[in-house]
C-alpha cells in the first residue's frame, strides 16, 4: 500500500500557517498521520482565542481540560517543527513546490534551556511577556505550566537592566544578543489558519464603549466571569467594582451590515455565545441577576443549539427581546446604563436601565491576515474573506493554498475543527503520493527483567533552579532519603528534566542497577511521560517510575514555611517510594491495525471520505442501502452560490465507481459488527439475493446522511399547490413554464422543525428559501413571495444572499410558535392565512404554490439499527452523537468511528463534503500507525476472586465488563477508559486498576501515617 | 504539649482537582502543608475501603476532590464518589469518627484558586475538630 | 438471592469484645452481590471494628478471610488450618454460613455480622427487593408471574385491598401495590379471567408452618 | 332467609337499612360501649363493632358485641384476618354466634403499620376473601375450614367492605363480585365523598347484576371539622375526599364546620338514595354516635322498621 522506498525529496512539508484551534487541529492531524508540518505563529505561545474563553455552549464544560491535551500533545509531536513568534512574508511557487519566507522575532530566550521556572517574571515582571490575570485563565493554567513553547518571552525595550535580568536566570536562558531570524521555507501545500479579530466597537459612538466602562465586548465579559480573570471570577462592574444585577447583550454588533463599518454578513457565533454568557451568568447567580438578550433572529441553527435556546429561556430565564437598540446612554450622575428601544410589533419606545451592557460583536479580517492573503496570492471577496470552492470550502483559488476556521469564514468552533481537518486532509493529499515520513528510529534496548531482583529505588530530587532549592535544601533531603529502606540511591539532580540531568539520570539506573526510580520534581501530569521514556531507554519497564510532586505541592505553596515544605517534600517523596516499590512492569496495550476502510453510506459525504482515502492507497468498502449512490442531494440541483449539484456528483460518482481502491457495495445491509479498533468486523446482507458477506475493516466511517422531515402538516398531503421545498425546487428548475404562471408563493419555515416533537433546527431551510426565491423570481419577476418565518437564520455570506432577496421584494413575515400560519385549499390553490405582527392584523393571500420547508430529520430507521449494531450514541433526535462537541466533532465516542455529513446532523453540501474530508484527515491519523497503543492503566478481574455480581458491569459508564462463557466478568484492555470505577464497587475485591491498583495507594496512605504510629 | 498539627489525604483526580493542585503551585497560592494528595485517574475510582483506611493509619481528615457537576472525564464518577463519601460518612459516625472530618468537593482544572481555598477551609476545620478520636487511641 | 445488611458495629462489638483474635470471615455467593460481606465490606468492617475498639481502649487480633461459600461444609474445611489462631469467628454470611459454621467448629463461638434479609432480586446497581417468600406452594402461574404472598404488605391472595392507591400500597409510597401490578399484567397478557376464581385460603406446611423444611434428592442423596 | 339477623330481615324487606359503627374502648370500660349503643338505640338496625380499628388495640370486638347484643341492639361483628390465624377466627364466630350475634364483617384490616404496634406481626394466615368462603362453609356446609364436620352451625349473616374509590378502580367491581361468589351477603362502603366516582361504580355493579345479589349499603361519615375532611383526604389511605368538599368546609368558619359536615353528610345520603342498587346507609360518625340520630332523622330514615 504505501510505499516507504520512495526516494526523499526535501520537500515533504505541509506549512500552517496560525496556531490556534484550528492550526493545532490541522498540524496534529497531518503529524499524526506521519507527515511533516512546520506550524508557524505570530504569538510567543500557541492557542489563539479559544485560550481566552472562559466555558464553552452547550455542556458549559471548562475548555482547559480539554484544550490541554492538544496543546501537550502539539509540543511532543516530532512530526511538527513550531516556529513561535513568526510570521509569513511571503508564498511564492505552485502547489507542490512553494517556497515561504517567515520571520522570527527574537525572544530573547533559548527555549531548549528555559525550564518556565518563572525567576525572570518574578524579578522582572515588566519585561517578561507572561501576564497572569489579563488574558484570564489563558497564562496562568495554560500558557504556564502547559505552554507550548513550554517559555517566556522577554520584551527587551522595556528592560532598563539586561545583565541583571540575564544573570536572574538559574538556567542561563536569557540571551540579550537574540536576534530576528529569516528563513525559507519548502513546502507542498500551505495551510491558511490565521484567524479572526473581532470587531472594534468603539468608534459607535451611540453605543458607548468607548465611554462607558460598564459597556464591554462579549470577549471581555468572559474574562470578567473567568475564575481566573482580573476579579478572580467576581462579576464585577468595571465602573464601581459593584456586582451588576442586570445585563443585557446586544447582538449584531459589526454584523449583518447594520453599524458602520461592520461586515454584511452574519457573524455565525455570536448567537449562541451570547447564549452561553447568560446562562453561565444565571447559573451562577440565578435569582439575583436579570439577563436580557437584544436580538434580531437567534441564529441557533447548529447540532442540538436549539435546546440550548430553550433552557436558556425555560430553565435560566434568560429574557429575549427582539429588538435592536439604538443606543446606550448614561445620564448625568446615575451610573445605569439606559437603552431606548422598539419591540418588533409596535413602535413604542421603551427605555430600561442597565446594570452591565455586553456588545455581541462579530468576527472581521485582520489587516494581518489579508496582508497575509496577499502575500499567499489567493482571492479575497468583498467581505475580505478568502474566495473557496463552491464544493470545498477549504480550497482556495490558488491551488495547494488551503484555509480554515474564522479566516475561511466566520464559524463556531466544532465547524472551525471540521474544516482544520478538512484542510489538512487537503494539504496532505498534495504531499507526493505514498510519500510517508519514515519514523524516527529510537535504539530501544531490550526491557530488563527486574522480578525477583532485591529493590533498589534510585530517588532524583530536582533543585528546578529555586523553585524548589530556592526553599528547601535539597541535598539535606536527598540524604535523609538515602536512609530509607529500598533505596539504593538519592541525589540532588539540579534541573531533571534538563538534557544532562536526563543522561546522567539514565546512566545511574544502568550503573547502579537501579530496578525503580522515583523523581522529586514536578507534575506527573506534565512530565511523568518524559521520564517514562527515560527510564525506558535505560532498560526499565517505563511503569518502574513515579514522580513526587515536591514542586507544585510543596515548594511553590508553601514558600513562605520552609520547614513545612521540607517535611512535606520529604513525605511526599516517600509516598512515591512506597508506591513504586509495588509497581509492577505493565505492558502497553496494543493492537495491529487493519488499514481498510468500512464507509457506510453513499451520498455526497460517503463518496467524498471514500474517495479522499482510496486516493492515499488506502482499500475503501462503501455500503450503501440503496442501489444508487448520491443519497439525498440528487434530489438537489443548484446551491445558493449557483453552483451546479447535479454535475457534481455526477462526476463524484463516476469517479468512486471507477477508483481501483474502492469497492462500491449497493443494497448492503448491515447485520452485525464485532471486534475493536483497528480489527472490525463487519457483516451485511448484500443485493436483492441479501446475500450474506463479512468486511474486515480498521475504520469506520459513517455516512448514512438524513431523511426530509416526512411531514404532513399544512395539507401536504392533499393539496397539489403545496410542496416541499425539495419539490419546488425541482419545478423551478425542470418545469419553468409552471413558475411562469405563479402569483402568489408563499413559503413556511420551521414546518416539522423546531417544534416539541422535533426541537432541533434543520439548519439549511432559511437557506433554501432565499435560493428557491430566487429562483423563481429570476423566472418570474412579477411573483409575489411571502417567506413565512419565525427566525432567519442565514448565517455567514447566506446573509448576504437574505439582503438580496429583501431586495428583489420578497416579504419576509415572522410568525410565532403560538401561532402558525394556517392553510386552506381552495381547488388548485391554496389560502394560507397569517397574522402579520407589524400591521397586527391578519392577512390572506391565495397562494399557486405553498412551498413548505420541511428540514431534514434523521434516519431513524436506520441509525437506530446502526447505532445498536456498531454500539453507537445517538442525541435524542436520532442523530450519530460525536466524542466531543466542541473539539472532537467528528470522532465518535468508539475509538475507530468517524461521522460525515447529516447523519451527524443536518447541514449543507459544502459543510458535509468539509466533514466528509475532515473524516479522511482524522481517518489517516488512526491508519498511519502499524498498531495503537491503548496505555497500561486498564481493569484487571481476578477471575478466582469474581462472585460475577454483576456490579462492574453496571458500574462501568462504557459498558465494558461483560460476564464472559466462563461465568467471570471480563474487561477488554482495548476498550477499558481506566476511569477504576468498577474497581471501587467490586465487593469482592476482584478488580484492580493498572497504575493505580490498592496496594500502591495503600502503601501511599502509610507512609503518610508513619510518624503518626511510629 | 505540641501544638495539633492534622494530617489530611486528600484523593484527587488527575484531570480536575489534581490539576487544579499543580495550578494553585504555579499561581503560587499558599495552603497549609497538612494536606498530601492521592492522585487517581477519577473521584469516582476513591474506594470507601481506601478512605477508611487512612482514618485507621490515624488521619485526621480525608477529602475526595473530583470535577465539576456534569464536567466527569469518566461521564458520571464525581457523582458516584460524592454517593459513596455520603455512605463512608455515616459508617465513620459509626465507628464514632466525626463525620465532618470527610468530605466531598469539587473543582475544574482551572480552579488553582479553589484548590488552595479549599485545602485551608478543610485543614481550618480539621484543626478545631482537634485530633481524629484514632489518633489519639493510637498514640496513648 | 439471599440478601443481607451489616448489622451495627454496637452489636458488633458487643460480640467480640471478649475476644483477642477473631476471624472475621466473608462469603463470596449471595451476601458478596448485594454488597454485604464480600471481601470489600469484610475490609471495611475490619477497619470499622479495629478503629471502634481502639477507641474504647481494647485492641484485637482481626484476621480477614473469604470463602467462596459458607453454606458448603467443603467450603468451610479450608478453614480448619487457621482456624487455632482465632477464638472466635464473625461471620459475613447469612444465617445459613453462620450456622454451617457452628456445625462444623463445635467448641468456637460464631456470631453474625449481618441480618439476613429476604430473597430478592436486584431491581439496579445498588438496589435489591424482596420477590419470594419461600412459600414452597407457588402461584405466579396464576397471578401473572408477581408474587402476592412476598409482595403484598398484608400477602392478600384475591385482590387488593382498599388502601391502593395509584399503584401504591398504603404501607409506604415506596412501594408498589403488588395486585395492581398483577392486574396490569394480567390485562397485558390478556389473561384478566385469572383473577376471577377465588384462591382458596393457603396451606402453610409447605411454607414452613410445619416445622424447618428439608428437600431430599434421592438419587443424590448418600 | 339465611340467618335470624335483623339486618337481613329488614333488607329483604326491602327497606333501607340504616347500619352505624361503634369503636370499642381501649381499656376494660364496659359503660363506654353502652354509652355509644345508647344514642342508638331505635335510630339505626345494626352497629359495626370494630376489631382494634387502625391496628391500635381495643377491646375485643366479641366482648364488646356482646354487651351491646346485652343492651337489646343488634351487633356487627368485625373480624380483620390481620390479628388471628383460621383457627382462632373460627373460635371466635362459634363462639359469637353462641353469645346470639348473628352478623358479622369479614375484613383484612388496616396494617400494623398505622397503629400502636408496628413492631407486631401481621397474621394474614388467611385473606378477607377466604374469610367469607370459610364463614359462608361453616354456615352453610356446616365445615370447618379444615375439613371437619362442625355440629352447631353459626347462621351468620355475613358482610365484607368495599372500598369503590381505592386502585386500580376497574378491578373494583370485579373484586365485588369474587365476594359475593364467595359468600357475602351484604356490602359495606368506604365512606362516600366523591359521589360521581360511586355512582360510576355502582354502574359497573348493576351491569353485572351484583347489585341483586347482595346487598349494598353505602358508607357515609360527617366531617367534625376541616381539619378531618383533610386528614381524610391526605392521610387515610383509599379515602377519596374532593377537594370541593374541602373548599366547603374551609367556607365556613370553624364553629359552624362541624354543622356544615353534618349537611354534606345528608345531602350525600338524601342523593343516594336515588342510586339503584344502594339498598342502605352505613353511617361512620367517629366518636361522634350522638348525632347519628340528627343525620338520620334529617335524611328522612327515621322511624326504623320494625320488622
Amino acid at each position: 500500500m504505501q510505499n516507504t522506498n520512495r526516494p526523499q525529496t526535501n520537500n515533504d512539508k505541509v506549512l500552517v500557517v496560525g496556531g490556534g484551534l484550528g492550526g493545532i487541529r490541522t498540524a496534529l492531524d497531518l503529524a499524526e498521520a506521519e507527515k511533516n508540518v512546520v506550524l508557524v505563529d505570530n504569538d510567543y505561545t500557541i492557542g489563539g482565542l479559544m485560550t481566552q474563553l472562559d466555558r464553552t455552549f452547550p455542556t458549559n464544560n471548562c475548555d482547559l481540560c480539554t484544550l490541554a491535551p492538544h496543546l501537550s500533545e502539539s509540543g511532543r509531536q516530532e512530526y511538527i517543527e513550531l516556529m513561535s513568534m513568526t510570521s509569513v512574508r511571503s508564498i511564492t511557487g505552485e502547489k507542490g513546490n512553494f517556497t515561504v519566507s517567515v520571520r522570527t522575532e527574537p525572544r530573547y530566550i533559548n527555549e531548549d534551556k528555559c525550564t518556565a521556572c518563572g525567576a525572570c517574571h518574578e524579578q522582572f515582571p515588566e519585561c517578561v511577556r507572561f501576564t497572569p490575570g489579563l488574558d484570564h485563565r489563558a497564562p496562568t493554567c495554560m500558557r504556564y505550566p502547559q505552554a507550548i513553547p513550554q517559555a517566556y518571552s522577554i520584551d527587551l525595550d522595556k528592560c532598563e537592566d539586561i545583565e541583571a535580568l540575564v544573570n536572574c536566570c538559574p538556567a542561563g536562558a536569557i540571551n540579550p544578543d537574540d536576534m530576528a531570524i529569516n528563513r525559507e521555507i519548502k513546502c507542498v501545500s500551505v495551510v491558511l489558519s490565521p484567524g479572526a479579530d473581532l470587531f472594534d466597537p468603539s468608534k459607535l459612538d451611540y453605543l458607548g464603549y468607548s465611554t462607558l466602562p460598564d459597556v464591554v465586548t462579549s470577549l471581555e465579559y468572559e474574562r470578567i466571569l473567568s475564575a481566573s480573570g482580573p476579579t478572580n471570577g467576581k462579576l464585577l462592574r468595571p465602573s464601581n467594582g459593584t456586582q451588576p444585577k442586570k445585563v443585557a447583550w446586544i447582538q449584531c454588533i459589526g454584523s449583518r451590515g447594520i453599524q458602520k463599518g461592520a461586515g454584511s454578513y452574519c457573524s455565525n457565533a455570536c448567537c449562541m455565545f451570547a447564549l452561553k454568557e447568560a446562562i453561565v451568568t444565571k447559573e451562577r447567580f440565578q435569582e439575583d441577576i436579570e439577563t436580557t438578550i437584544f436580538y434580531m433572529d437567534m441564529r441557533t441553527f447548529g447540532k442540538d443549539y436549539e435546546l440550548y435556546l430553550e433552557r436558556a429561556k425555560d430553565d435560566y430565564g434568560v429574557r429575549f427581546l427582539r429588538s435592536r437598540p439604538h443606543s446606550i446612554l448614561q445620564q448625568l450622575g446615575s451610573d445605569a446604563l439606559t437603552i431606548t428601544y422598539t419591540k418588533d410589533d409596535s413602535t413604542e419606545q421603551h427605555i430600561e436601565d442597565f446594570d452591565m451592557i455586553v456588545l455581541s460583536t462579530g468576527f472581521k479580517t485582520s489587516e494581518q491576515s489579508r496582508q497575509l492573503a496577499l502575500n499567499a496570492g489567493i482571492e479575497l471577496n468583498d467581505s475580505h474573506f478568502p474566495v473557496t470552492d463552491g464544493f470545498n470550502p477549504v480550497a482556495t483559488t490558488k491551488p495547494g493554498i488551503y484555509v480554515a476556521g474564522t479566516f475561511e469564514s466566520p464559524k463556531d468552533i466544532p465547524d472551525t475543527m471540521v474544516q482544520a481537518s478538512a484542510a489538512a486532509c487537503m494539504a496532505g493529499s498534495d504531499l507526493p503520493a505514498g510519500k510517508k515520513t519514515a519514523r524516527k528510529e529510537n535504539n530501544i534496548t531490550t526491557e530488563r527483567d527486574v522480578s525477583g531482583e532485591e529493590l533498589k529505588v534510585g530517588v532524583f530530587i530536582c533543585d528546578c533552579g529555586d523553585n524548589i532549592g530556592g526553599v528547601i535544601d535539597v541535598d539535606t533531603l536527598a540524604k535523609r532519603i538515602q536512609d530509607l529502606d529500598n533505596v539504593a540511591i538519592a541525589i540532588s539532580e539540579g534541573h531533571g528534566c534538563s538534557r544532562v540531568s536526563m543522561e546522567h539520570i539514565r546512566k545511574t539506573i544502568e550503573e547502579e542497577n537501579l530496578n525503580r526510580v522515583v523523581i522529586g520534581a514536578c507534575s506527573p501530569r506534565t512530565h511523568l511521560s518524559k521520564f517514562q521514556e527515560l527510564i525506558r531507554k535505560a532498560g526499565l519497564n517505563k511503569y518502574l517510575v513515579e514522580i513526587a510532586n515536591i514542586r507544585d505541592q510543596a515548594t511553590w505553596v508553601h514558600s513562605n514555611q520552609p520547614e513545612n515544605a521540607t517535611s512535606k517534600a520529604y513525605d511526599l517523596i516517600k509516598m512515591a517510594i512506597a508506591s513504586v516499590t509495588k509497581a509492577q512492569p505493565l505492558v502497553d496495550q496494543s493492537l495491529p491495525i487493519n488499514k481498510n476502510i468500512l464507509v457506510v453510506g453513499g451520498g455526497i459525504s460517503g463518496m467524498t471520505s471514500a474517495l479522499r482515502l482510496a486516493d492515499q492507497g488506502f482499500q475503501v468498502y462503501l455500503a450503501e442501502k440503496s442501489d444508487t449512490l448520491g443519497g439525498v442531494a440528487k434530489n438537489i440541483f443548484k446551491t445558493l452560490e449557483g453552483d451546479n449539484v447535479q454535475t457534481f456528483i455526477a462526476d463524484l460518482t463516476n469517479k468512486v465507481e471507477n477508483h481501483e481502491y474502492i469497492q462500491v457495495i449497493t443494497r448492503a445491509i448491515i447485520v452485525d459488527h464485532s471486534g475493536m479498533p483497528g480489527m472490525f468486523k463487519t457483516g451485511m446482507q448484500v443485493g436483492p439475493q441479501m446475500f450474506y458477506r463479512q468486511i474486515e475493516h480498521g475504520v469506520t466511517v459513517l455516512a448514512t446522511g438524513a431523511i426530509p422531515n416526512p411531514t404532513k402538516e399544512y395539507a401536504l398531503e392533499s393539496c397539489n399547490a403545496v410542496m416541499t421545498q425539495l419539490e419546488t425546487q425541482k419545478v423551478v428548475n425542470q418545469t419553468p413554464d409552471i413558475v411562469k404562471k405563479w402569483d402568489n408563493v408563499v413559503m413556511i419555515q420551521c414546518v416539522g422543525s423546531r417544534i416539541p416533537d422535533n426541537p432541533n433546527c434543520s439548519r439549511i431551510c432559511c437557506q433554501t428559501a432565499i435560493k428557491n426565491s430566487l429562483a423563481i423570481l429570476e423566472i418570474n419577476p412579477d411573483a409575489r413571495i411571502f417567506v413565512l418565518y419565525r427566525d432567519m437564520r442565514t448565517y455567514g455570506f447566506q446573509e448576504e444572499y437574505y439582503q438580496k432577496a429583501r431586495e428583489k421584494g420578497v416579504i419576509f413575515v415572522r410568525y410565532s410558535k403560538d401561532s402558525p400560519p394556517s392553510v386552506n385549499p381552495a381547488g388548485n390553490q391554496v389560502e394560507v392565512t397569517f397574522t402579520d405582527v407589524i400591521l397586527g392584523q391578519k392577512v390572506t393571500v391565495t397562494a399557486d404554490n405553498l412551498c413548505l420547508s420541511t428540514g431534514l430529520v434523521a434516519d431513524n430507521d436506520s441509525s437506530e439499527e446502526l447505532a445498536m449494531i456498531f454500539k453507537l450514541p445517538r442525541t435524542a433526535d436520532g442523530y450519530f452523537l460525536e466524542d466531543h462537541v466542541k473539539l472532537r466533532p467528528v470522532d465518535m465516542p468508539v475509538p475507530g468511528f468517524f461521522v460525515a455529513g447529516t447523519a451527524h446532523s443536518p447541514k449543507l453540501i459544502k459543510e458535509s463534503i468539509s466533514q466528509a474530508n475532515a473524516v479522511a484527515a482524522r481517518a489517516q491519523t488512526m491508519l498511519a500507525r502499524d498498531s495503537i497503543n491503548l496505555g497500561a492503566a486498564a481493569a484487571r478481574v481476578d477471575s478466582k476472586l469474581c462472585a460475577s455480581c454483576l456490579i462492574c458491569v453496571r458500574a462501568c459508564p462504557f459498558d465494558v465488563p461483560f460476564i464472559n462463557a466462563d461465568g467471570y466478568s471480563e474487561i477488554d484492555p482495548a476498550k477499558c477508559h481506566g476511569c477504576g470505577m468498577c474497581v471501587s464497587e467490586c465487593p469482592a475485591k476482584a478488580i484492580q486498576l493498572m497504575q493505580f491498583e490498592d496496594d500502591k495507594i495503600l502503601a501511599q496512605l502509610e507512609e503518610i501515617f508513619d510518624k503518626v504510629n511510629a | 504539649m505540641k501544638k495539633f498539627e492534622p494530617v489530611i489525604v486528600a484523593f484527587c483526580c488527575h484531570y480536575c482537582a489534581y490539576t487544579a493542585a499543580d495550578m494553585a503551585g504555579s499561581q503560587r497560592l499558599p495552603y497549609p502543608a497538612n494536606v498530601k494528595i492521592i492522585r487517581v485517574p477519577c473521584s469516582g475510582k476513591v474506594d470507601a475501603l481506601h478512605i477508611i483506611k487512612a482514618f485507621e493509619n490515624g488521619a485526621d481528615g480525608v477529602y475526595v476532590a473530583g470535577c465539576l457537576e456534569g464536567d466527569c472525564h469518566f461521564k458520571n464518577g464525581n457523582e458516584k464518589a460524592a454517593r459513596r463519601i455520603d455512605y463512608v460518612k455515616k459508617y465513620l459516625e459509626e465507628i464514632g469518627i466525626e463525620s465532618e472530618r470527610l468530605t466531598m468537593v469539587t473543582m475544574s482544572a482551572g480552579m488553582g484558586y479553589r484548590f488552595a481555598q479549599t485545602a485551608t477551609e478543610i485543614t481550618e476545620k480539621i484543626r478545631k475538630l482537634g485530633p481524629s478520636p484514632i489518633k489519639t487511641a493510637i498514640t496513648q | 438471592m439471599i440478601t443481607a445488611e451489616r448489622k451495627p458495629l454496637e452489636e458488633l462489638i458487643d460480640y467480640v469484645k471478649p475476644f483477642k483474635r477473631i476471624l472475621l470471615l466473608g462469603c463470596n455467593e449471595c451476601v458478596t452481590v448485594c454488597a454485604a460481606g464480600g471481601r470489600k465490606e469484610v475490609g471495611l468492617l475490619a477497619s470499622g471494628l479495629q478503629m471502634a475498639l481502639l477507641k474504647s481502649g481494647s485492641n484485637i487480633e482481626i484476621k480477614q478471610h473469604t470463602l467462596e461459600r459458607q453454606c458448603d461444609p467443603e467450603y468451610v474445611e479450608e478453614l480448619v488450618p487457621m482456624i487455632d489462631g482465632s477464638e472466635a469467628i464473625l461471620s459475613m454470611a447469612c444465617g445459613c454460613g453462620v450456622q454451617q459454621l457452628a456445625t462444623r467448629f463445635k467448641d468456637k463461638p460464631v456470631f453474625p455480622a449481618l441480618n439476613t434479609q429476604f430473597m430478592g432480586a436486584s431491581e439496579r446497581q445498588g438496589v435489591w427487593a424482596e420477590r419470594c417468600q419461600g412459600c414452597g406452594d407457588c402461584v405466579l402461574g396464576i397471578t401473572g408471574g408477581i408474587c402476592p404472598i412476598a409482595r403484598c404488605a398484608k400477602q392478600l391472595m384475591n385482590g387488593p385491598c382498599g388502601g391502593s392507591t395509584g399503584g401504591k400500597c398504603e404501607v409506604s409510597e415506596d412501594v408498589d401495590c403488588v395486585w395492581q401490578l398483577i392486574w396490569d399484567r394480567l390485562k397485558s397478557l390478556g389473561q384478566e379471567d385469572r383473577y376471577v376464581d377465588i384462591m382458596p385460603a393457603k396451606d402453610w406446611r409447605s411454607g414452613g408452618g410445619s416445622g424447618p423444611r428439608k428437600i431430599i434428592r434421592e438419587d443424590l442423596a448418600e | 332467609m339465611k340467618t335470624e339477623s335483623k339486618l337481613e330481615k329488614i333488607l329483604a324487606a326491602g327497606h333501607l337499612a340504616v347500619t352505624s359503627e361503634c369503636g370499642p374502648p381501649r381499656g376494660a370500660l364496659p359503660d363506654q360501649v353502652r354509652e355509644k349503643a345508647a344514642y342508638l338505640k331505635g335510630v339505626v338496625d345494626a352497629i359495626n363493632v370494630t376489631d382494634n380499628q387502625t391496628a391500635m388495640v381495643r377491646m375485643s370486638s366479641l366482648a364488646a358485641s356482646t354487651i351491646i347484643k346485652q343492651e337489646g341492639l343488634n351487633p356487627v361483628l368485625q373480624v380483620v384476618s390481620r390479628d388471628r390465624n383460621r383457627l382462632a377466627i373460627q373460635a371466635d364466630i362459634i363462639g359469637a354466634y353462641a353469645l346470639g350475634i348473628d352478623t358479622m364483617l369479614c375484613l383484612s384490616g388496616d396494617h400494623t403499620k398505622f397503629g400502636d404496634h408496628p413492631m407486631a406481626m401481621n397474621v394474614h394466615d388467611i385473606d378477607s376473601m377466604q374469610m367469607i368462603q370459610m364463614v359462608r362453609d361453616m354456615r352453610d356446609k356446616e365445615i370447618f375450614q379444615g375439613g371437619a364436620k362442625l355440629k352447631g352451625a353459626p347462621k351468620m349473616f355475613i358482610g365484607a367492605a368495599a372500598n369503590p374509590f381505592a386502585d386500580p378502580f376497574e378491578l373494583r367491581v370485579l373484586r365485588l363480585e369474587k365476594k359475593i361468589n364467595a359468600g357475602v351477603d351484604f356490602i359495606q362502603t368506604q365512606c362516600i365523598f366523591n359521589v360521581e366516582k360511586f355512582e360510576r361504580w355502582m354502574e359497573g355493579v348493576r351491569a353485572r347484576g351484583l347489585h341483586k345479589k347482595c346487598y349494598i349499603l353505602a358508607g357515609v361519615t360527617p366531617c367534625k371539622s376541616l381539619g378531618a375532611a383533610r386528614y381524610m383526604s391526605n392521610r387515610v389511605p383509599g379515602m377519596d375526599v374532593p377537594k370541593d368538599i374541602i373548599e366547603r368546609m374551609s367556607s365556613v368558619p370553624k364553629e359552624k364546620q362541624a354543622d356544615e359536615g353534618v349537611d354534606i353528610c345528608i345531602e350525600t345520603i338524601k342523593r343516594l338514595k336515588k342510586v339503584e342498587g344502594v339498598a342502605g346507609f352505613h353511617i361512620m360518625a367517629i366518636e361522634w354516635e350522638e348525632k347519628v340520630e340528627e343525620i338520620c332523622e334529617r335524611a328522612g330514615l327515621l322511624p326504623r322498621p320494625q320488622i
